[in-house]
């Protein structure tokens, strides 16, 4: 019987907002027990289509067959308790809850809706599955991206779900996390569980997954097994046309002589940095090479203006600011793209104009008033400049997928020409060809002159883009590499090899 | 030809008010081609002053009987009213900065039916001093409406200066009621934390009295030894009083206020004289101040409202 | 917090971190205290079992309905309706003690107030519109009902079956502050040990977090305006017993003092975090300031304003202890 | 919106998503016609310039107060002061018209409000705590100094130099309605065509995001609480020049009103999103529905409950449209 090895059917199902429509007559059988990828360009569909079989939107037509019930009028909880569970893209956690109380939220251990004790035995059951490290009772608004994204994933994990849908749940992790949540997903395989697997790392798909759908404007191209798959296979199904994956030329680097456009040294900050000394030269790309926790984000941070310098010095062209502030900042020339887009980087209730133009208004006005014209024509520029979808100039950024948000966030940055530009984490969530584009944008601006720090949790990614890298480790930095001649595979293993000597000092001067 | 009259209360919403529009129409039956609206004022000045635009505006009415949030804000309406022919009379308070005085401070205004607040203040006050004669000292707590209402100010006013003639006698605790039974039961809680020993409770509304008497009795104090004025006269008031709880109220008369009001206009719109001030404390059956002992002697006597 | 946990494995030192914690979290207690001290010193009548009592009595029907309100605003509601529901409630549980029963009356209150919340739960949940915009048109309703029940007059209902509730004591204590305190109880309960409490902090810290982890917001939320309406009812039935006198205009304003009690208690007034302790502490630090004037005799002129800066050093002192 | 733009090549088709986003876009306006059309119907004293001026003249304090807080909605904010600010600048042009001179008196107003609103701002962001405590706490304390100011008594202020702003007309229209009409435009100016309007829609829509794109949103903060002060200030000046009197009590339960109109109209409470013109529709909506209330004179025990209804449906319908 072919039917009974079907967990989920999607048959003929469109969806429309408006009357834009987003889905088109979209066809696609998720056999059991076995990891199902979706990819495709931003705005493809693929989390439309996730968010249907998880229950949180309604298809218009077509038909939606969970283990051979079809199900019509639908609630993510109908899902849930038809064995459905999703990871959303866009984390949703209840931050003043703690761990444990999002990961069983509305699971609770209880008798006659009174809670009684057990939560946390359950947890350390699940922790043995996921082996995640997380404190079971750290508020979730004090944890990072990356812990957050496990929480969502145990809390899916700990649903029992027959069904999975796991939108980007990497896009936060570090090769290693990403590599533990890939055992994860093969231990839940093992037990019949069926994953649906969306991601941009078409490397993570070719290895964990057993069939892929690839989907382009709101329709499926094909689905077929994943063996035989190449990286340019299924690029070139997403784009429609043959295209290569290749990493740009980067500029020529600066001389050491050339003075410094940013300059710490010796920098202390609450927020858990030691010692740190960093310079960067104006055309010149440095990467922030480490783990999770390392410190990265906060030495962006410190360089924008956010976080207070205890001691140390920070200068900007050679002046000295011990206490900058943000604005400041912005008025020196300084640009940083943080790695939250929904929570630091965008104002969702607004459109894609004032979005881009927010941080650099004085540029788009004569004595406070707007110039309406001018503001219109750079937003044009890029929406253009990097592709995004819808390309409206009042597009409401709060329904855009993924990626394009992230393309918003670059362009409010991008759209003035900064001295400084500092990127968390830019290419988080955004597809391969818009990568690409990223990445040209980033040596277009070095080449220009502007001086670049570079976040990524993708080795490959800061490695490839700059010319030189300082290795992290705990909120220090133990290192500096010229990364033309530094592979990933070394990186890393230095980076383990610092960790462990750190480990050990810390051993040796605490019995 | 029929007259229109509107009636503007300071709140439909309240006993007092309701009373002088039943005395309203029921003088209005009287006539055969006299009717009349009531607009709610809700308490609130700007309220009542945009009603008198847009009564005028609507030019329906040909007079208007108020009874004023605010006696003075509401005169320069009034005076636009008077001017476009409506014709204008004030119940409760007259209208106009001085709340002494009872003829019109209006240009245009007909008559006026109410007496000045510090009169029957003064009564009040002069019965407490009978009660103290003989008592040294003799310890009163005032319950006051609000103290930023300028008629209750008046009135605070008058209640010292007639209490502080007499050395015997010493205000020990001065609350605001606001016209709630809530609010005065919690002011007379907290003051008889410190002042057990009262010997009269003194004010201006029988609404205050109503959460004092409470306080009293939780409190286990004797009731019967405590001397109680209120002011209004309501029917609660009225059977309290007979019952013994209370001592006395300052009596008002709200139905036959509503009744001279409209008949003056009446008389105003055909054209004949009116006085331009009635006096509201002579309108009743009953002594100014009301006591046990009248009203035993009256058993068939009920209040022109209910409270 | 942080803090603690670091120098967790030393003796526990007291540091201006720590100091500075503690305000945070307690700035009203500390407030609370501060004025109990000055208070007893200003007056030997204040600090007295009869007095502290009386103000526990005198708070009763505010702390019930701040205690339930408490629920409705973690869960990311706001409830302008509780002072019109505390009207309906008098009014009919007075009707209904002189032309039925006390009985009757009495229970009335909490249920007709509790299907007047509902009420306010489904147009909220029905409509997907805020509860500020419809609690405030409600409230119009309601208050338009109570005025319509009693034809705008005052109802004495002087009743001994029914005045108990509001005035009696069992020893020294009111039944009106038993009554307060088993419903406070039950409040605590309801939001920290039960799966219902759990959702309505996730309904108020994240809706959609709540929606996708397959909870039922909406009737999640229509359970909170329910409490809320209930306590409206029985905050009013109380009073009614206690004044002998149903009034449509009772509890006016009180919504707004409701919420300004919970919210100066600490709760947040964007949801997800809160204590139903919080809004105690917020009403008894207003009913203090409140009985400190009357006790103390202050011109009634200062009260507003001295009420006013007393809030204001109280939000000053926590929020500066969480300065960095 | 969106689908507008989309289909824009083919022919403007009218189809019933597209009227829902018009009812959901334009609820209130909807509802404003609706009474419109009916009362005019109902009376023929209603469609009349002179009752159409006297509406807007009447609501012109409240229409001012409204357009400015729209701006400290719209940034994530609440004002619970304006009443009290009204009160006090109520009281303190009064005062100046008459000791010093009627023009200083008329300039102070808004001069004071925009201070006091100032205070409230820096109270604010210098605590970090929220603007509805404060504003609360502040009013209470505002209200104190009006009530201070007067000792309690009302001040008279009878002199034509003062009431001109409150009672005069330029030909048919009153000089309030031209000062609420310049204020208007001024406010939606500020908001649409100004960084700092942009300013306030990123703060009140994501304040991190806010302050990673270099914005002071403090300055913004108080910047909006500023200008909503100065609005109650002018509110509170031309209310006493209108009515030749200035007490310390003028304006209470107006900062409620003028909030109910804000939302009423469709701004966001959430912050991040709103209009000038929704929060003066707000208020003609309110205005309308009592202008109607006092010229066809239905019973006023059912004007609360009416307004209540009527509110509740135009939230329905706004709301009804929106849904998926
Ligand atoms: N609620 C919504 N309202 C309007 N448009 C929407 C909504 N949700 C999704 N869309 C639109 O549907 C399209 C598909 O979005 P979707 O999120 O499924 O893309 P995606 O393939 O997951 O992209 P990404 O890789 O960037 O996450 C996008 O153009 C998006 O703007
Ligand atoms: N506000 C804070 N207060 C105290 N410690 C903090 C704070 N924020 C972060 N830390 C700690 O500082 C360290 C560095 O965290 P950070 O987020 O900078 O890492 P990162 O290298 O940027 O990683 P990623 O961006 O990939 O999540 C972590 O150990 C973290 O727990
Ligand atoms: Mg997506
Ligand atoms: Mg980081």
């Amino acid at each position: 019987m072919a039917q009974t090895d079907i967990a989920v059917r999607v048959q003929g199902v469109a969806k429309s907002f408006g009357s834009t429509r987003i889905l088109n007559d979209i066809t696609i059988d998720f056999h059991k027990g076995t990891v199902h990828a979706l990819v495709g360009e931003n705005g493809a569909g693929k989390s439309s289509v996730g968010k249907i079989v998880g229950g949180y939107y309604s298809a218009d037509e077509g038909v939606v067959e969970i283990f051979g019930d079809q199900v019509t009028r639908f609630s993510p909880r109908d899902a849930l308790q038809r064995g459905v569970a999703m990871i959303h893209q866009e984390l949703q956690l209840v931050p003043e809850l703690t761990v444990l109380q999002n990961v069983f939220l509305g699971l609770e251990t209880n008798s006659g809706g009174v809670l009684t004790r057990g939560d946390l035995a359950r947890f350390h059951d699940l922790e043995k599955t996921c082996e995640f490290a997380l404190d079971p009772n750290a508020k979730v608004a004090t944890l990072r991206i990356a812990e957050r994204q496990k929480v969502e994933i145990m809390r899916a994990v700990a649903r029992e779900a027959r069904v999975i849908i796991m939108d980007e749940p990497t896009s936060s992790l570090t090769e290693d996390e990403a590599e533990r949540l890939h055992a994860l997903i093969a231990r839940l395989k093992s037990q019949g569980t069926t994953v649906i697997y969306v991601s941009h790392f078409l490397d993570h798909i070719i290895a964990n997954c057993d069939s892929v759908t690839v989907m382009r404007d709101g329709q499926v191209i094909r689905t077929d097994p994943i063996a035989g798959e190449t990286k340019q296979s299924l690029v070139d199904s997403m784009l429609g046309q043959a295209s290569e994956i290749i990493w740009p030329d980067l500029p020529p680097a600066p001389a050491t002589t050339v003075a410094p456009v940013a300059e710490l040294r010796n920098v202390h900050t609450s927020t858990g940095l030691t010692d740190i000394s960093l310079k960067i030269r104006p055309g010149e790309i440095v990467g922030l090479i480490g783990l999770v926790g390392a410190g990265r984000t906060e030495i962006g941070h410190v360089m924008f203006g956010a976080d207070r310098i205890l001691s140390g010095s920070y200068s900007i062209d050679g002046v000295e600011y011990p206490r900058l502030t943000i604005p400041q900042a912005v008025a020196k020339g300084v640009a940083l793209v943080p790695e939250d887009r929904r929570k630091q980087g965008l104002v969702l209730t607004q459109t894609t104009r004032p979005n881009v133009s927010l941080a650099s208004l004085g540029k788009i006005a004569r004595g406070g008033i707007l110039k309406p014209r001018t503001e219109r024509e750079r937003v044009k520029r890029m929406i253009d400049h990097f592709g995004i979808v819808p390309g409206r100039i009042d597009g409401d950024v709060a329904f855009y997928s993924g990626g394009n948000q992230q393309k918003v966030l670059l362009s409010k940055w991008a759209v003035e020409k900064p001295r400084l530009l500092i990127l968390d984490e830019p290419s988080r969530g955004v597809d391969i060809g818009a990568r690409q584009r990223i990445h040209e944008f980033i040596v277009e601006m070095a080449a220009a002159g502007v001086g670049v720090l570079l976040i990524s949790s993708e080795l490959e990614e800061v490695i490839n883009l700059s010319h030189r890298g300082y290795l992290m480790s705990e909120g220090r930095i133990f290192a500096e590499a010229d990364c033309r001649t530094l592979s990933v595979e070394t990186a890393l293993h230095r980076i383990f090899h610092a960790q462990s000597e750190l480990d050990q000092q810390e051993k040796g001067t605490n019995p | 030809e029929d007259i229109n009259i509107a009636y503007l209360a300071s709140s439909s919403q309240n006993g007092f008010n309701q009373a002088i529009y039943e005395g309203i129409e029921k003088a209005a039956a009287e006539y055969d081609n006299v009717n009349v609206e009531i607009f709610d004022g809700e308490f609130s000045a700007p309220v009542q002053f945009t009603q008198v635009e847009d009564l005028v505006a609507g030019g329906r009415f040909d007079a208007m009987i108020v009874t004023p949030n605010d006696t003075v804000g509401i005169a320069t309406a009034l005076e636009d009213a008077a001017a476009a022919g409506v014709k204008v009379a004030a119940t409760l308070f007259p209208i106009g900065p001085d709340l002494k005085n009872m003829e019109p401070q209006v240009t245009g205004l007909v008559t006026t039916v109410a007496s000045d607040p510090s009169i029957g203040a003064e009564r009040q006050a002069n019965e407490v001093v009978a009660f103290c004669e003989d008592k040294d000292p003799c310890k009163v707590v005032v319950l006051i409406g609000q103290l930023i209402y300028p008629f209750d100010n008046l009135r605070y006013e008058t209640f010292q200066k007639v209490l502080g003639e007499h050395a015997n006698i010493e205000i020990v605790a001065t609350g605001e009621g606001n016209y709630s039974p809530e609010t005065s039961l919690t002011a007379m809680q907290d003051i008889l934390q410190s002042h057990s020993d009262l010997d009269a409770v003194l004010s201006n509304a029988d609404q205050h009295l109503m959460g004092a008497e409470i306080a009293i009795l939780d409190a286990g104090l004797d009731l019967e030894a405590i001397y109680l004025i209120g002011g209004g006269l309501n029917q609660i008031a009225t059977d309290a009083i007979r019952g013994g709880q209370w001592d006395a109220s300052l009596a008002q008369f709200p139905v036959s206020m509503g009744e001279a009001a409209l008949k003056a206009m009446v008389s105003s719109l055909n054209g004949e004289e009116v006085p331009t001030w009635i006096d509201e404390s002579k309108l009743g059956t009953s002594p100014a101040v009301v006591t046990k002992e009248w009203l035993d002697e009256n058993p068939d006597f009920t209040a022109e409202w209910q409270g | 917090m942080t803090d603690m946990t670091t120098t967790g494995k030393t003796a526990p030192r007291i540091t201006a971190a720590t100091i500075g914690d503690f305000a945070r979290q307690y700035g009203v207690l500390i407030i609370i205290a501060a004025l109990l001290i000055g208070l007893s010193f200003a007056s030997e009548n204040f600090f007295t079992a009869r007095n502290l009592l009386n103000i526990l009595n005198q708070s009763a029907p505010l702390a019930i309905i701040a205690c339930a309100l408490t629920l409705v605003i973690i869960g990311g509601g706001f409830d302008l309706s509780t002072g019109a529901v505390f009207g309906v409630a008098s009014v009919s549980a007075g009707w209904l003690a002189i032309n039925v029963d006390p009985y009757v009356g009495i229970a009335a209150g909490p249920l007709i107030g509790m299907f007047l919340g509902a009420v306010n739960g489904l147009i909220i949940t029905g409509f997907g519109v805020h509860s500020f915009l419809v609690t405030l048109a409600t409230s119009l309703v309601y208050r338009g009902i109570a005025i319509l029940i009693t034809g705008g007059a005052l109802i004495p209902v002087r009743i001994a079956e029914f005045s108990w509730l509001g005035r009696e004591k069992i020893g020294l204590v009111n039944v009106a502050v038993l009554v307060f305190l088993a419903f406070m109880v039950l409040m605590m309960f309801l939001l920290n040990r039960t799966t219902f409490g759990r959702k309505v902090f996730a309904v108020g810290g994240n809706e959609e977090a709540a929606i996708l982890s397959g909870i039922r917001t909406n009737l999640v939320k229509v359970m909170t305006f329910s409490l809320s309406g209930a306590a409206a009812g029985l905050a009013g039935v109380i009073s009614v017993s206690r004044i002998s006198m149903a009034e449509p205009q009772a509890g006016a304003g009180m919504e707004l003092e409701a919420i300004a009690a919970v919210i100066l208690g600490g709760t947040s007034i964007m949801g997800g975090a809160g204590a139903v302790w919080r809004s105690v502490s917020g009403v008894l630090l207003m009913a203090l300031i409140g009985n400190g004037f009357n006790i103390l005799n202050v011109n009634p002129f200062f009260k507003d304003l001295t009420t006013g800066v007393i809030i204001v050093i109280a939000v000053a002192l926590a929020a500066s202890a969480s300065r960095r």
